[in-house]
């Protein structure tokens, strides 16, 4: 039997102008367990919470219930004074008398006996209390970033500079990601490889990141401040250590027809390759499926050449095992195939083509040196049309029915580029709507169209055809309501990007949960958009949704601010308020794993002793440092073997008898 | 009789069993139809216009019979709001009021003996979707 | 007396005799016949076989009000809560429940006495039926019952368009004093096709499935013989360790008492409970009765030996067929007399 | 709850879950914005509607509630996430349930209240509870042991 | 097609050949009561048991569920590791079977499941409605079965005194099986199995409270409609439990008569496979079946088609949810479900 006291609060005459107070506190004393009650004017003023103190102390309280203004309001103060005095600050129940009573009820005598019975609700349930403890686990002082785009590199330095260990796993050979193929950048126009390569140098230089490319994570187990992951460091087969970046060896190689990755296809590579010349690490790696030697066993070229001593051959895939306190991930995107968008020929005509392959052709270091020029016949186009929203917006099955938010942006960027080295081209631009929030970015797509000329339509292009070696666009205009139709020389289609297609993997690795376009969830769409449901688990860049540059390096801070916040703690202090599962009646069924958002419960085979029965079985645990206390699992739970702490089903059901009493 | 057009408008697109909501104006229903010279009323403002329950500006349109029933626009629909479908359901109005079971096989020969004189007024291809629907 | 009458007029005679008490007789309900107080609207169905409960509602109803505690301050005040007893008449108890009374009276009514059990049956008059034909699954003649000739405060027969009555206590004596001017006096002619209707009865059960059954291998020897025996282990498989043959069962008299706290107070009833329930014997320490197995055992090894032995050699079971219908997987009593009784139904 | 002797008036009692994050904060703005609602209304706080146990509810009839309402997050808004999606399946699967038993329609609702609608917590609640006035005792979910 | 007595043959042979050479240890089936219609779930343990292993119309009662308690008692004894049960399962069973693989209650490789056609069960009430007393035997094809009566023989149409699980019958498909005997039957087709729920929707609140009031005052609280229910198969029941707070042995009054049905009903709402053991078993003959078919006709229109039990992957309906889930209000509002 609980000895519990009440303590009724005036909050002035906020509470004692409508509620009898002295009433209310007389009303609870033959409640069962009550053995004390008292009234008082400012409970949480300092001779308010000496009257609990000096009372628990007196009456052996078990546990107070404070009937004052919302537990919202005050609930921490009369834990941390429950705490104080010897009782554990979870004993500790609080009854709405001010914002639900007081203040919105005139009728002293019904605010009164409405006072009384959120009372003695507060009684019952703490009647039911018991002490809680919350859980501490220590937090392993090391971030893993998956993904080594900008927002990967971005997160990873941030971390890093604040003092903490970092690990990069790229899943390509080098660093860079995305952005490392894009030529300008808007809305300055400044070179994306001078901004980019830099981040890219730091990155590999700091002392607190080791970077994994050519890498990818194969397990992940543990949960916040503990995970423990699996990295799969695929052969290279060559050994980096040895490896001067010489580049012999990519000069020799007989296997030249591979398509390059680096300039979207758009040139070729040898089976040994670095990806591009700012490549981190600038070691190159065989692909072993191009290269003569793998295939053939005959060949042995790049081998032979190094000076260095550097290609193996014989390299296997190491598993290494890392343990890390948070996870950040960064898996950025891709562009969606456009294949089965018939309509704009993009599979037929090589003259139709995707604007990030547009990116590598107005590239400097491209497969084209620079020059824009028709794929079919390598002459400058003089009519170019540009397509947005390819595949964006779209609810057909191809498409994605989000927008992609970049395109409008990186479209009139290709425009000016475009029109800068060849001011004599004609230049369309296809427009649903033309989105441009962001700074300087409407007076960028102004400039495009008011100082360079380009010819902004709007509407959809419905159809283009080869045809005597030009392309057919036909379009509608719909301001001035007629249909056009562009002999045109070049189509540019600005694809729509999804996440990269190793995330889906990755969450499941995670138990971090995404939406039905495959992008990660954040735990809260507003106030935690950088986290996701999992904890310890973080979103950086456009695996969360697209988002330009400025936006991603913004994000990856945010996620990297989260991550250090986290890293700084030597112990991660729990919410006691956690379930818990009562293991003889658990069935195993896994229905609450099933609704549980954080990933908290697994299963486990047990030895149960049931009305002294010893056997084994399987039954569900929760992982009180995951477990955020929403209680989906407890009424999931057929047999009632889930219950959450704090808010157990005999609490609740005892607070509904009270009042209904 | 229907006096009211709003219910009118709304019966005509729910018989359709089109979104026209869904339409966010890209044009592309217009930019991919083969018809568009022959046309008054393109097909994006024809979604705007059952959207606006002007159901006599599409009953009188050209467009309501110079529409081939191509379906390129319903393809093309990246919303999936199918105009096609809304011109089927206009022209079944159109016809409805000229018996019950609207156009008779038997009537068909007559528009293609009247396909010398009127010309151009009845497209082929029309006539074939109308075989199609109607020679059940 | 034998009395008579009219079949279409029992109407009258129901009518007189709820008067002043309550009539519980055999109603349609959910498609089966069952015990029911009797409106001018009921769908009375005399010519049922068995009811799907018995009349074993009427003394140990499913659930009854104890007291009543209630809690103000430190003072708590008891009242009681049971149900005042009225008389009533039961109509139409066929012989195998109205032997059933037989085993709930040793119990209840035996020191230390049930007295709400005792009031049920001072207030209440039985008026019992005989059987003309049996139901499939009867075997009340394995338990010596004559289902022609039932015993009871009045016995009644169906025979031809008439209806057969005859006080056979003092109490029947007093219920038909009050009804004989419905009823007029039968005669020889109607004694006799009574009987010959009893006696075609009596060898119907006989030619039952059930109806050779013997009780030889219960004699109560080698109680531990049976109660080891590995047969229980396979029979009890098959047992989903629901209630359905006890509360069915008009001999089944385990209770259970319970508290229900109302928010007011607690309210104390007693409620059937089953053996065959995995929380019956359940105790601070856990429960000796672990496995289904157990609890098999128990519910007839109470019925066919440990009742017997304390009590004249009285089985508790009437052969009513009650668990023999009703059992989700037709496991039933009839079964382990078999099993378990050596040669005897071999 | 029984008919006020005096002056024959019906006041209905009326249990309120509401989650801790947006609800129950939408109840205390209600409050501190001074909004008015009937005090039969009885708040039970719990930490997101998912915890509300459509049992809960049964357990508010037995015991004389003559209505029960559940609010929590808009959906999508969830401070956990999916809780309310949970919850929503769950109610609408219970309300058409005693709708089929043939309890009376309006003495259940699930309203979305968030933490900066005080004002619609307090619309909500003075609809509610006139709906549940017009409808009298709960009579079809009671349990005549509770009574006082 | 098979006659009934030839399946039940080679059922016998089959599970002949599995006890000897097989790796199976026990055999679920079903062996001759003390009636013609009362066959009872049988374990055999060898080829000699099989004597009176019977499968015929009556063969009604489910036996995956037994597969908890077997599994459980021979992991308690040690021995047999892995050994194998095999279970016979009729098309609507299999549904059963796959639950409790999929709520981890019985492993998979514990078991080996062979499906049986199942030309359609018998309701012993239906037969004997019909005017039949103390039946002795039958014979049985798809579509008519005699009985041998005292009260004389009788040919009835098959299709009159089947159970109702079996008018709304689910098909001859196996949602999991490891081999399957007389595949094809039942060669009929099910009626609408949601008609009765529709016809309850159509009538007044008063009208259906009254209908389940009638129904649910019957109730005697048995626990056969749970302890025979494939999907209740909690180590305990909250209603058993005292620490539930909920618990009661008995229907003290008409709320706990409703409470006991609601929340069993909700219980297995989006897990029961519509199997109709509980309205076959209920003693009281209490229609349980409409509760949890009111729940599979909401969760259909809410959410989608849905059979529980058809795999063993699907979420189901209530562990799921999608963001434009109808409201509650909305389904209070259109009155009676969709």
């Amino acid at each position: 039997m609980q000895r519990i006291g009440v303590f009724v609060c005036w909050c002035g005459s906020n509470i004692a102008a409508t509620v009898d107070v002295d009433a209310v506190a007389q009303a609870v004393k033959t409640e069962p367990g009550v053995a004390f009650s008292t009234n008082y004017q400012y409970m949480c003023s300092e001779g308010g919470q000496a009257i609990i103190r000096n009372a628990i102390a007196e009456h052996k309280l078990t546990g107070i219930v404070v009937c004052a203004c919302s537990p919202r309001m005050h609930e921490a103060t009369f834990r941390k004074t429950a705490a104080t005095a010897g009782l554990n600050p979870y004993m500790v129940e609080i009854a709405n008398i001010r914002e639900q009573c007081s203040w919105i009820h005139k009728d002293r005598e019904k605010a009164t006996v409405k006072a009384i019975i959120l009372s003695r609700a507060a009684v019952a349930k703490l009647n039911l209390d018991s002490p809680l403890t919350a859980g501490e686990t220590p937090v392993t002082k090391r971030a893993l970033v998956i993904g080594g785009g900008i927002a990967g590199i971005q997160t990873a330095l941030d971390i890093a500079d604040a003092g903490y260990e970092v690990d990069i796993v790229e899943k390509t050979p080098t660093i860079g990601g995305k952005m490392a193929m894009l030529d300008k950048t808007f809305p300055t126009l400044d070179c994306s490889a001078c901004i980019l390569t830099p981040k890219m140098v730091d990155a590999a230089a700091h002392e607190k990141i080791t970077l994994y490319t050519y890498s990818e994570v194969e397990k992940v187990s543990g949960f916040v401040g503990n995970f423990t992951v699996d990295i799969r460091k695929r052969a290279r087969s060559v050994d980096a250590d040895r490896c001067t970046g010489c580049g012999d060896c990519m000069e020799k190689c007989p296997s030249k027809k591979s398509k390059s990755e680096f300039n979207q296809g758009l040139s070729n590579r040898s089976a040994i390759y670095i990806p591009f010349a700012q490549a981190i690490p600038n070691v190159p790696v065989i692909d072993r499926e191009a290269c003569i030697k793998f295939q053939t066993g005959k060949c042995g070229v790049c081998q032979k050449i190094c000076s260095a001593k550097a290609v193996d051959y014989e390299q296997q895939d190491e598993i290494m095992t890392r343990r890390y306190g948070a996870i950040v991930a960064a898996t950025g995107f891709k562009t969606i195939n456009l294949g089965r968008f018939e309509e704009f020929q993009y599979a037929q005509s090589p003259d139709v083509i995707t604007s990030l392959e547009f990116e590598r052709l107005c590239n400097a270091a491209g497969p084209t040196k620079g020059k824009v020029m028709r794929l079919s016949n390598h002459e400058t186009p003089k009519t170019v049309v540009f397509v947005q929203c390819v595949g964006s917006r779209s609810t057909v099955e191809c498409g994605k029915t989000y927008c992609s938010k970049i395109c409008c942006m990186y479209t009139a960027k290709h425009a000016m580029l475009l029109k800068e080295k060849y001011p004599e081209t004609e230049v369309y631009v296809f427009y649903i709507d033309v989105r441009t929030p962001g700074k300087g970015f409407d007076e960028f797509y102004r400039r495009a169209a008011e100082e360079y000329g380009v010819r902004y339509v709007k509407g959809m292009v419905g159809k283009v055809a080869e045809e005597n070696g030009r392309l057919r666009v036909q379009a509608s205009d719909l301001i001035a309501d007629k249909q056009l139709v562009i002999e045109a020389d070049m189509v540019v289609l600005a694809a729509a990007i999804e996440p990269d297609p190793s995330a889906r993997n990755l969450a499941t690795l995670l138990t971090a949960s995404m939406d039905t376009n495959d992008f990660f969830t954040e735990a809260h769409p507003k106030l935690r958009p950088v986290e996701s449901p999992t904890a310890g688990v973080y979103l950086s860049g456009v695996c969360q949704g697209p988002k330009d540059i400025p936006d991603t390096v913004s994000q990856a801070g945010a996620a990297a601010a989260k991550v250090i916040g986290l890293l700084a703690k030597d112990k991660l202090v729990g919410n006691p308020c956690v379930a818990g599962c009562n293991e003889p009646l658990c069935n195993g069924c896994s229905a609450c794993e099933l609704v549980c958002p954080y990933g908290a419960i697994t299963y486990e085979e047990k030895t149960v002793m049931d009305h002294g029965v010893r056997e084994q079985r399987r039954v569900a645990s929760v992982n009180e440092a995951l477990c955020q206390g929403c209680g989906a699992c407890t009424v999931t739970c057929p047999s009632g073997a889930m219950d959450l702490k704090g808010f157990t089903n005999l609490q609740i059901m005892a607070e509904v008898d009270a009042i209904c009493r | 009789m229907r006096v009211d057009e709003k219910t009118l408008a709304e019966d005509i697109v729910r018989m359709s069993g089109t979104n026209v909501k869904k339409c966010m104006k890209c044009g592309k229903c217009s930019a991919t139809c083969p018809s568009f010279e022959d046309m008054d009323v393109h097909p994006h403002s024809f979604v705007t216009m059952a959207e606006e329950g002007d159901v006599a500006g599409l009953l009188k349109s050209k467009s309501l019979w110079k529409c081939l029933s191509c379906f390129a626009c319903v393809e093309r629909c990246p919303r999936g709001v199918e105009p096609a479908h809304l011109i089927e359901a206009v022209r079944f109005f159109a016809l409805s009021p000229q018996g019950l079971n609207k156009m008779k096989p038997d009537v068909v020969p007559i528009f293609l003996q009247n396909l010398e004189e009127k010309g151009a007024e009845v497209p082929q291809q029309l006539l074939t979707s109308a075989f199609r629907k109607y020679s059940k | 007396m034998l009395l008579k009458l009219s079949l279409d007029k029992t109407g009258g005679l129901f009518t007189e005799m709820a008067r002043d008490r309550t009539l519980y007789l055999p109603v349609k309900r959910g498609g089966q016949a069952d015990f029911a107080p009797w409106t001018p609207e009921a769908e009375v169905c005399l010519d049922y076989l068995n009811t799907a409960r018995s009349i074993k509602d009427f003394f140990l109803p499913q659930t009854e009000n104890i007291a009543a505690f209630k809690r103000e301050g430190k003072k708590i005040t008891i009242t009681p809560t049971h149900e005042e007893p009225s008389p009533f008449v039961v109509f139409g108890a066929r012989a195998c429940d109205v032997r059933s009374l037989d085993v709930l009276d040793r119990v209840f009514l035996s020191d230390p006495v049930d007295t709400f059990y005792k009031a049920q049956r001072e207030n209440g008059v039985i008026v019992s039926m005989a059987c003309a034909e049996p139901e499939e699954t009867c075997f009340c003649n394995a338990f010596g019952i004559d289902a022609a000739e039932p015993r009871g405060d009045v016995v009644t027969w169906i025979a031809g368009n008439f209806l057969y009555w005859e006080a056979k206590t003092p109490a029947g004596e007093a219920l038909t004093g009050k009804l004989e001017t419905l009823m007029s006096e039968a005669d020889s002619s109607d004694l006799k096709e009574i009987e010959e209707q009893g006696k075609a009865a009596r060898a119907a059960f006989k030619e039952l499935p059930l109806g050779k059954l013997s009780l030889e291998g219960w004699s109560g020897d080698d109680l531990l013989g049976k109660f080891t025996s590995p047969l229980w282990e396979k029979m009890s498989k098959s047992c989903l360790g629901c209630g359905t043959c006890t509360y069915v069962c008009p001999t089944c008299q385990c209770y259970d008492i319970q508290d229900f706290d109302t928010g007011h107070g607690i309210a104390r009833f007693r409620c059937w409970d089953s053996c065959m329930y995995s929380d019956f014997t359940l105790m601070a320490h856990g429960n000796p009765r672990k496995s289904q197995l157990e609890r098999f055992r128990q519910r007839f090894m109470h019925k066919l030996v440990y009742y017997p032995a304390n009590n004249d050699g009285m089985y508790s079971c009437v052969g009513c067929g009650r668990c023999v219908a009703k059992c989700p997987i037709s496991m039933n009593i009839a079964k382990v007399i078999k099993a378990l009784g050596g040669n005897a139904n071999a | 709850m029984p008919i006020n002797a005096e002056s024959g008036e019906f006041k209905p009692m009326i249990v309120a879950f509401c989650c801790n994050w947006c609800s129950y904060a939408g109840a205390d703005l209600a409050g501190s914005s001074r909004l008015s609602y009937p005090a039969d209304v009885k708040i039970i706080r719990v930490p997101c509607s998912c915890r509300v146990n459509p049992l809960f509810m049964l357990r508010a009839f037995q015991r004389g509630a003559d209505g029960v309402i559940m609010c929590g997050c808009h959906p999508g808004d969830c401070h956990y996430t999916s809780g309310n999606y949970f919850a929503r399946r769950r109610m609408a699967l219970l309300f058409s349930m005693l709708e089929y038993l043939g309890i009376e329609k309006g003495r259940v609702r699930v309203e979305w209240v968030s933490a900066a609608e005080g004002q619609k917590f307090a619309i909500t609640m003075n609809q509610f509870a006139e709906t549940v006035a017009a409808l009298g005792e709960c009579k079809r979910l009671e349990d005549l042991r509770c009574q006082p | 097609m098979p006659a009934v007595k030839e399946i039940q043959e080679k059922m016998r042979a089959r599970a002949g050949e599995l006890l000897r050479d097989g790796g199976v240890s026990m055999a679920l089936g079903w062996k001759r009561g003390e009636f013609c219609h009362d066959p009872e779930p049988a374990f055999f343990e060898s080829e000699a048991e099989l004597d009176n292993f019977v499968y015929d119309g009556f063969s009604s009662p489910l036996l995956s569920k037994y597969l908890i308690e077997t599994i459980r008692k021979d992991k308690q004894k040690g021995e047999g590791k892995g050994s194998k049960f095999l279970v016979f399962l009729k098309p609507c069973d299999s549904y059963g079977l796959n639950l409790l693989l999929k709520e981890h209650r019985v492993e998979r490789e514990r078991v080996y499941a062979v499906g049986v056609g199942c030309p359609g069960m018998l309701d012993v009430d239906k037969i004997r409605a019909a005017g039949v007393k103390n039946m002795r035997s039958f014979d049985e094809t798809e579509t008519e079965v005699t009985i041998h009566a005292s009260s004389g023989d009788k040919t009835l149409a098959r299709r009159d005194i089947l159970l109702e699980k079996c008018l709304v019958c689910k098909g001859p498909e196996f949602a999991v099986q490891d081999e399957v005997l007389a595949p094809g039957l039942p060669s009929f087709e099910g009626g609408d199995r949601f008609a009765g729920v529709t016809e309850l929707e159509s009538m007044s609140p008063e009208e259906r409270f009254s209908f389940w009031r009638n129904e649910l005052s019957r109730c005697i609280r048995c626990n056969a409609c749970r302890n025979a229910c494939p999907v209740c198969s909690c180590n305990k029941c909250v209603f058993d439990n005292p620490q539930s707070g909920v618990q009661a042995k008995s229907n003290a009054d008409s709320f706990e008569e409703n409470m006991f049905h609601i929340v069993r009903a909700f219980h297995v709402a989006g897990r029961c496979s519509d199997c109709g053991e509980c309205s076959r078993v209920c003693p009281q003959k209490i229609p349980l079946h409409l509760l949890n078919r009111k729940f599979i006709k909401d969760i259909n229109a809410f959410y989608g088609a849905f059979q529980a039990g058809a795999d063993a992957e699907a979420r189901a309906p209530l562990t799921n949810y999608e963001f434009g889930d109808v409201e509650p209000g909305a389904v209070v509002k259109r009155g009676g479900g969709a």
